[in-house]
């Protein structure tokens, strides 16, 4: 990937998180403690601020770097687990320029990651309701080798995985403490997952941006 | 919103900058990475205590960093955990080589955050993490339960033992003996406003309360009318005493802990409901603290915890500590 | 109103309650009349200081019954004046034959029913008035200035001197120098609800405060637009110390209170604020007070002391107390 | 005056008290700390629950229980104050059966006792700013020997002070601590003896009672 997208890349997820942050805390003050918005915001502006230094890593070296940064900015159940995903995805980054297989091969080594780091699985209402499906979206699309309108497939994964969080009894994160009064409400990580994919695919395939 | 503050991005550091200053006899404040350490270099030998999490609990932690209790604390922004490089920076300050124990708060970020600053770490460390909070059920394909106020009580006895020269898996083996004898539980009576959202966490009506609330307004077992003082105390020191399991004639300590917006008139009063129902189950009162120690910003309302005492903890409580917010024995 | 209370006339009684089972160790209390003692008997020969006024300023008084600082303490119901008779029998209770030294903060209800206390009282007794609050004009045609959280300034210095065995006279003179020296001003964010009056006493916008207000919810000196911690600062301290005509280079005292429902965080804020003023003004801040000492029930806002230092009093600052609300040095 | 007047009397001034002991909190909320019916109520509670015992007394001896009562009761200001008013009331009563010139000398007596303990005088928006005029009002009556009327004379005196302090700026009690800001308000004593005034003359004239 060439310098250029990395900052546009970058660019695109600070952007969409900033302007995101109050939905996003909105729905942590629904089911959590109010910040997830504040926290993401912070350290995506963080990611924004050393978007120059990051860009001119090699990819897998920019990964890390990212995710290092979202580790030591965001704090809270989300950095870690946002850091994880970006840091494993660059562990698995190839060291040419990555296929769509290694990009898909890279996610699902960013997600091994986040479940391992929190302990969780699909189902538990988490941002792994978005990820997990968008993940094997793109892994089956590979596999068959199906690009065509790719991005838009993708899109419309994450956004239905993220509307079916709704009803999921939280069994991970603060929204776990309310047992069955966690139904109702999107999750908020999941949301920023949903936002963050937008993000990259209307980057890297601008004309299906939603 | 309503705050004393200046700029809403601004809290932390001002806010810190200003405890610095008052307790610098006690405590002096690293701003980048943030965390706050005794200012007495940790003897040889003796393992360093770090505790952390999100802001907005004060005096918790920083509130306790001294002489028999924390020898630092890593404060996160409002309700956020802390990052890991706090941890270590503060780790690489106060391990004096036997190694550091962390006392950490059971919510996935600040488990998660605690762990990685745990994997990169050049020194030994353990993590002791408390869990007292009886209003969440107690299941293990959750979370498990939240740590509240009980860790102030964690935090006090594993300080003084620090201070005998306890080794690290000794210390951490006692701190979960404590977390494991303790048990807490709370009610808000009003949401708590985080700065950086600049509106309460939750509604809630004039006539509503929220029982089983936790520390940062996370909605509790359920929304119910607002009841007096003692049928409040009776359904949380129901549930504590419940799980608690002591037997009759154990001494316990009594923690009544203010949110924050709760007036010492009101806590006194719920201590003497929670003291009379303690004693009615046969257990005695033999320590107790009074105040707001756990607090949730400016939230009203109140938690009892209480820790089943035996002779070895009973001495640990009363040896002598000297930090800014609890001081007593020098 | 929601509050931790059960029967809205039971609120004194329950929370002092309470207060003497926390702190039997301590004090004790007698319900008719209302009074807090300290447990020890004074010692021959030793001044009895004996404060009081309205409840709802918790601590003040009760919390400060203890060694090197109060030997009894009359609370009123809240926000009124106590009775005589309650005066009476704490000065019966706890006059070692050296006599009695009444701390009265200047409002009118505390004043005359001291003063009655005073013509009835068996034994030798004296009276300090404070009323250190700038808000206030003062005029020698209205009442004076109004005595606020200085008062616990003075509480502590006197009951320092009164355990050297200092007489009446000069105890009661040194007590004039200590509120002579001391200079106070609060604002509030929200009002307070007086429990028997079930509503706010004052009504105020979202985007308003109180500035000078009183620790009883009195209004102050206007009305004004909600403002920075910095820009508040700046309007009280530069009226304490306007007032106040200390000399560069003079140490001080500084005293950040808060008025119940303001959360540390933000106290350490404004300590920040008000510490870097005191020291831009030529002035030393020698000594520090951070916290909820003199409150008014559920209100929000804070107050700002600053006393005048000598060897002598600084000296009396350091000694050691041990109260219910504050402890140091044992 | 015979034991079941002094009952009466009691029974009046307490049934008036409690019975706007709302409003008098209100108006202290306005310009004090919003207790002032609270502390009166109390205290008058405590006057009818010893009705009896102090009904059982000469009326000199009565009136200085009334005031102990009150004083050990009410606390605030208005406690040594109304504490004051009875007792030196009752220092000033004759043996015999009290004349309406015998009354008139004791109220004077009793406001003689409030000034000194409380340092004030008229025009400090206080309750003097109605027990003066009501004195004055009486002793004239009393000195022109014109009783006719005389009731209503002294609720009309009460009730037209009481108004006057609303222009006031007050100078003693709570309310002075606001100066100009206390204007535009009754003061809550001054509301309080109003009452009490109104309350015995109930008693005393029933038909020209308000
Ligand atoms: N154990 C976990 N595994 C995966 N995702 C998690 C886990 N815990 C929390 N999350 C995600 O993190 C989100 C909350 O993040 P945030 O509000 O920033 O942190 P915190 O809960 O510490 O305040 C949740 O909505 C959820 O999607
Ligand atoms: N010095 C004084 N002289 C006469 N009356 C006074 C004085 N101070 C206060 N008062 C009266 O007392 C009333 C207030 O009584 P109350 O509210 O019960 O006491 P407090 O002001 O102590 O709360 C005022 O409205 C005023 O009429
Ligand atoms: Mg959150
Ligand atoms: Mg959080
Ligand atoms: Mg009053
Ligand atoms: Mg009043």
């Amino acid at each position: 990937m060439s310098n250029t997208l990395v900052l546009r890349l970058i660019e695109g997820m600070a952007g969409t998180i900033e302007s995101h942050a109050d939905q996003l805390t909105r729905l942590d003050q629904a089911i959590g403690d109010g910040d997830h918005g504040i926290n993401m915001a912070r350290g995506f502006k963080e990611l924004a601020a050393q978007k120059a230094a990051i860009a001119a890593l090699p990819l897998g070296e920019a990964l890390k770097k990212a995710g290092m940064t979202l580790v030591m900015k965001v704090g809270g159940a989300s950095g870690p687990l946002y850091g994880t995903l970006f840091i494993d995805m660059g562990k698995a980054t190839p060291e040419a320029a990555p296929t769509l297989a290694d990009l898909s091969v890279m996610l699902d080594a960013g997600i091994r990651g986040v479940k391992a780091r929190g302990k969780a699985e699909v189902g538990m209402k988490t941002m792994l309701d978005v990820l997990c499906p968008v993940a094997d979206t793109l892994r089956s699309l590979v596999d068959q080798n199906e690009t065509d309108g790719l991005d838009e497939r993708i899109i419309a994964a994450a956004g239905h995985a993220l509307h079916r969080t709704t009803d999921m009894v939280a069994k991970r994160g603060r929204a776990s403490f309310l047992g069955e009064r966690s139904k109702g409400h999107l999750d908020p990580g999941a949301c920023s997952s949903a936002l963050l994919i937008g993000a990259v695919v209307g980057v890297l395939a601008p004309s299906s941006a939603r | 919103m309503k705050k004393l503050i200046n700029d809403v991005d601004a809290i932390l550091g001002e806010s810190l900058a200003g405890f610095a200053r008052a307790h610098g006899d006690l405590v002096s404040l690293s701003q980048a990475p943030l965390f706050v350490r005794r200012r007495a270099v940790t003897p040889a030998g003796q393992v360093a205590l770090i505790s952390g999490g999100g802001s907005g609990h004060e005096p918790l932690h920083a509130g306790f960093v001294g002489r028999g209790m924390l020898h630092a604390a890593c404060p996160g922004q409002v309700f956020t955990s802390p990052t890991p490089d706090q941890m270590l920076a503060a780790a690489e300050a106060v391990d004096s080589g036997a190694g550091v124990l962390f006392i950490v708060k059971n919510y996935e970020g600040d488990v998660m955050n605690f762990e990685m600053a745990a994997e990169m770490a050049p020194c030994a460390t353990a993590r002791v993490l408390t869990n007292d909070d009886v209003a969440v059920e107690n299941s293990s394909y959750t979370t498990g339960r939240r740590g509240v106020a009980g860790t102030v009580v964690v935090e006090k006895m594993l300080g003084a033992a620090a201070e005998t020269g306890m080794d690290l898996a000794t210390l951490q083996a006692l701190g979960e003996r404590v977390n494991g004898a303790t048990r807490s539980m709370g009610c808000a009576l009003t949401s708590c406003t985080v700065p950086a959202a600049g509106g309460p966490t939750f509604e809630i009506g004039e006539a509503e309360m929220e029982m089983g609330v936790g520390i940062h307004g996370e909605p509790g077992r359920r929304r119910v009318a607002l009841a007096s003082a003692s049928a409040i105390v009776e359904e949380m020191m129901g549930a504590i005493l419940a799980d608690l399991g002591a037997a009759k004639g154990e001494d316990v300590l009594l923690l009544v802990n203010g949110f924050g917006a709760t007036p010492l008139m009101e806590l006194y009063l719920v201590y003497d409901e929670a003291a009379r129902r303690v004693e009615a189950a046969g257990l005695t009162v033999a320590r107790s603290l009074v105040g707001n120690w756990c607090t949730s910003l400016d939230m009203a309302g109140c938690s009892l915890t209480v820790t089943r005492l035996d002779a070895e903890t009973t001495g640990l409580w009363d040896a002598p500590v000297h930090t800014p917010a609890l001081r007593w024995g020098c």
